[in-house]
């Protein structure tokens, strides 16, 4: 059936919560306002407002509540309104949610997902449109999501409240009102497996979340002039299917990575270094990546749109590592 | 009233309504697509930033959260350059790169909007840091809404003013909402936020944030206070958002009534200041009239020099990231 | 006193002279550097650990800060395990992954010790939210410093405690000082701390921590109180730390006088309970020489369990850090 | 003259503060108290207690507080106690203190030096042994520099409190009590510029902080093998000085990267990225990194040992890139 993005985790949660007393969703607005961006939609009313419960805003105060409860055997899902909220909720997240099973030497268990949109929308300024996902993978002990369809969304999030580890779970405004097919049913998708998204032997381009969908558009482009490159999502950051990104790279010998987020000490740097290591031989050029530029993101559009990876840079980035002018 | 005069009252409505018109014409401008991101207007809550503003001096420092068209206009800046910025244009505030939760005006000492909730507090408790030690005679006032006072960013810096006797004046805006939760579901001691300060012991008072000249009355004893080193006060504004949240939430709908926001907007601030001053006969609707005239063509040649003003050129997407370029 | 008993009384003594005498051995053994790190010990604040975990159920919640020995061995942790942890051994009760600040003993209902001042808070928040979500008559305990009382953590969770009746108690204890900082230059309303939770509308009241029956007086009250839905209510208790803040730090120096330990140690909480047992003509001498008999004969059996045992596996240092492991 | 890294510190703050008023610091005990590890001794009694600032535990509050003393003019230095507690600072840092010169569009700075000792000491346990030097760096709009001896602290602190930047400042505590060669007097080291700290011509080690005494120890155990290793200390994290490194590597064609922080999205997966890019051509073998375990840091010396690199790891590496078994 076809369903968008937000209709794909709404769909998600609500099973899960009628699978399970034990899950819950908190956060800002996700109750009477049905979400700030309308992903909980008729959850209140279905589940009451003891499973679908409003905070004010203190994302440090109704993480860490949320961590504790996991902690005593519920399944908490947090809504942050933006992902940008997380800083004031990282501690908690990183001290707290990561570390717990290991600090009590396997005794707690953290079963806990936080979701809501990373990356940035339109012109939602410089504190509202970041890309954090490296800082999140940085840390053990933390599973990171990001899928880029309503398919992957669903069973990803079923995967991802299933699991009983913190995982963080990064959607992306742009991509709740995009549409795709979503296969009936209560099914789930595993954690830590890559997709190959467009088959192809040229070159291959890793891309996740909303950049999955320039680098497909640009591998469509580049189709025409005959360059047929493979698309692969990661699809779970962390753990990421090295393998599935080294397999492809021994098949084209080239690598484009594509992120959002800003350039140093980005995921992408991260994903090229582990090729690097795992299929250096392998390589006939540099892996070449593209990525937000090192600013805060400005408001102005012209600017904006100069600061985030687009089609056109990409369409570029895959002619230069293949030697084409 | 000891001191009525015609120009001063007049004066405080024109700012008012100045603020009136052009977030009423940002409002258009949005749904033209000329302004875009989120655009949270101040129409209701005037009296608050123009009483306020009016009993400070322009050396004096001003910050704001997200919500801020009205404090930056009240603080003098200059309408165009403010409508361009939200335009993001070349010759907006911040050159295009802030935004309508962003806008800058030092000169004016204007220090900024912020848009993390609770997240500009420690900086107002800077601000007047700075002020006590340089041994200036300066306040800093520092507007926000009920819906930051549980933040926890915002308590850290209650108790460093308290502390240290800063001479900082909070002023919260408390329009009975963040974003759709209500201040009931929002702060425990939701019927009396201003505890939240009086804990530190803080001084606090509430005002009627509808009547301009209560505002500016309370403000001036208070920024005496507080210019003479008597250290911090909390002023809670009780007040009302006419609109929506932002530009992508109705003014109505899951969380109030159309016949309660109906009801508030009896007491608008421009009819409640209008009503004094006719029963003082201290003007005439001609008065009016000519103020609006005034003001309409002040919004219109913001919204013309803005719509006419170029888009930043491209290469300083990187300026000012660093001191040095 | 109404219900004096014996054994009780004997009891409460046996647990603090535990604690102390497990501490002053975990200092021995820091000098020996069989024990490293951060080591911060409970001596002095004994009666509030042992009075308010008397009035506790073996079911109810227990969450602390960092200085946690105390709490965790009032629970009734093996001391055995507890002093390996800190050894650093595999028997520890975290297997050594967590180490002094960060105990855990999960069927004993303590959930951790937490190094991140203010960080554990909305933690406790969570538990007692789990019980109440579950329909649990569980109570929270929660232990920390004074010194957390002005951080935005704790604040967030004091509001989201509050607006949603949970049932925990916070227990604030006050032994004047966060390292070298007196509460003085700490909390603006450094008399009254327990403001702070007023100002959310929790109840909130001071006992002499020194005084383990009052201590367990009033927590009785509270857990009632608690137990029943009452909501949160907040403890203050008056002590003083007759050492160092940690190892690292003298019990006098920079910050406070030889003669200031020395007066508030005529207030050690086993001379109050002594005196009140003696008073009452409960016990004899030779009782309390019993008892200090026994607590040596389990401290040493601790130390020597701890010394015995072996370190961990190395190969146990990438387990606990997920799930599947 | 012979100087600690910890009097290299005290010395360069100190005549920085001798020399300019605007400069204060402001921290957890770095007052009264001397400094958590007494980097600020006898400054209280030079500078008094309005230059010299004890704050409450509140790093969200003061760290934006300092901040806001910038934008208004003053030149704060805030101590962490340590980096750890930077995370609930880090919504100030990231995204007021990082941000506000490109929101304003250039109006306003913060010259701002936040500093204290990152990564692990001995046995503190999860949350006190934290490398976070990859977020930090992450970030547009901050400078990061991470001294290994006394001489860069002495020079770089100087060059950092002078910037008009917020700068980054990760000290070590483990090297407080290193002993080195200082220049005598008033001298800068430039931001920005690495140095060869051992010359060599068979492979680079690149190295940052308490790492870079590590790598000196290891290559002087490879020169009894005979192989000849370059010793590189970038010093300024950000901007990294790529030219250097690329020299080197240019020269030896083989790089062994060296960190004590997490491995995945750990800054050296950003070095060798860039060395990749920079010097596909030149590079004899795949970069080998030598990092910390990616696991929460444990408590127990055997297990902590073994997660953070020492001179048999980076011996084994260098081995490893120069195929030698
Ligand atoms: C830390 C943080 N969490 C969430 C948000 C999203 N958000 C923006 S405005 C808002 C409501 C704020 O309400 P209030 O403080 O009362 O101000 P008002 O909009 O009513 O003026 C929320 C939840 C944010 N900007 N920052
Ligand atoms: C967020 C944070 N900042 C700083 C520290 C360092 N620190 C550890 S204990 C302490 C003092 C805490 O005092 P208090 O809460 O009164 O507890 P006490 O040690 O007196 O039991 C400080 C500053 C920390 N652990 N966490
Ligand atoms: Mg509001
Ligand atoms: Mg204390």
């Amino acid at each position: 059936m076809v369903l968008s993005y937000r209709d794909a985790l709404n769909q998600a949660m609500r099973e899960e919560m009628r699978r399970d007393e034990k899950i819950f969703l908190i956060g800002e607005e996700v109750g009477y306002y049905q979400g700030a961006f309308k992903v909980s939609k008729g959850f209140v009313e279905e589940f009451g407002p003891q499973r679908v419960v409003d905070t004010p805003i203190t994302e440090a105060g109704f993480t860490g509540l949320a961590i504790g409860a996991a902690m005593a055997g519920l399944q908490p899902i947090v809504e942050l309104m933006t992902m940008n909220f997380g800083i004031v909720a990282l501690d908690q997240i990183v001290n707290n949610a990561a570390k717990i099973r290991y600090m009590s030497g396997g005794q707690l268990s953290v079963p806990l997902v936080i979701r809501g949109p990373g990356s940035a929308a339109h012109q939602l300024g410089a504190q509202h449109s970041q890309s954090l996902e490296s800082w999140f993978c940085h840390v053990p002990g933390l599973r990171v999501v990001a899928p880029a369809t309503p398919q992957d969304a669903k069973g990803l999030l079923k995967s991802a409240i299933r699991d009983q580890n913190p995982v963080i779970f990064i959607e992306a405004q742009l991509l709740y009102g995009t549409k795709g097919e979503v296969k009936e049913g209560d099914y789930t998708i595993p954690l830590g497996v890559a997709e190959v998204k467009r088959e192809g032997r040229d070159v291959t381009i890793v891309a996740y979340s909303k950049m999955l969908l320039v680098a497909l558009e640009a591998a469509e482009q580049l189709s025409h002039e005959d360059i047929d490159v493979e698309v692969i999502d990661p699809r779970t950051l962390k753990p990421l299917d090295l393998p599935a990104i080294v397999n492809s790279v021994k098949k084209t010998g080239r690598l484009v990575v594509v992120e959002e987020g800003w350039r140093f000490c980005g995921l992408g740097a991260q994903i090229a270094e582990s090729v690097y290591t795992a299929a250096f031989d392998y390589l006939d050029a540099p892996i070449v990546r593209v990525t937000g530029e090192d600013v805060p993101m400005p408001y102005s559009r012209p600017l904006e749109d100069a600061a985030i990876p687009d089609v056109p840079r990409v369409v570029a980035a895959v002619r230069s590592v293949c030697g084409v002018a | 009233m000891p001191d009525m005069d015609k120009a001063d009252f007049l004066s405080l409505y024109r700012q008012m309504l100045l603020i009136r018109r052009f977030e009423e014409k940002s409002a258009e401008m949005y749904a033209l697509a000329k302004i875009a991101g989120f655009l949270h207007l101040y129409i209701g809550e005037e009296a608050i930033a123009v009483g306020a503003i009016a009993a400070l001096r322009p050396d004096d420092y001003v910050i704001s959260a997200y919500r801020d068209h009205g404090h930056c206009l009240a603080r003098g800046s200059d309408p165009g350059k403010v409508m361009a910025e939200l335009f993001g244009k070349a010759t907006g505030l911040c050159k295009g790169k802030g935004g309508s939760m962003h806008l800058v005006d030092l000169p004016h000492r204007f220090m900024g909007g912020y848009a993390i909730v609770g997240g500009h507090i420690p900086l107002a408790a800077g601000l007047a840091f700075a002020t006590k030690y340089q041994k200036l005679d300066l306040v800093t006032a520092c507007f926000f809404g009920e819906g930051a006072v549980p933040s926890g960013q915002a308590h850290e810096a209650f108790n460093l003013a308290a502390l240290w006797k800063l001479p900082v004046i909070f002023i919260c805006e408390n329009n009975r909402y963040g974003m759709g939760t209500p201040v009931q579901r929002a702060v425990a001691l939701y019927e009396n936020v201003a505890e939240a300060a009086r804990s530190y012991g803080i001084k606090a008072e509430r005002v009627d944030g509808m009547d301009v000249l209560a505002v500016r009355g309370l403000m001036r004893t208070v920024v005496d206070q507080a210019r003479a080193g008597q250290g911090p006060f909390f002023i809670e504004a009780m007040t009302y958002r006419f609109m929506g949240h932002s530009m992508a939430d109705p003014s109505h709908g899951h969380y109030r009534t159309k016949d309660e926001v109906e009801e508030h907007r009896k007491r608008d601030p421009l009819l409640v200041l209008k009503e004094t001053i006719l029963n003082n006969e201290l003007c005439v609707e001609s008065d009016f009239k000519q103020v609006e005239q005034d003001v309409t063509d002040v919004v219109a040649s913001a919204v013309k020099f803005a719509d006419e003003s170029p888009f930043p050129d491209l290469a300083t997407l990187h300026h000012d990231v660093m001191a040095e370029e």
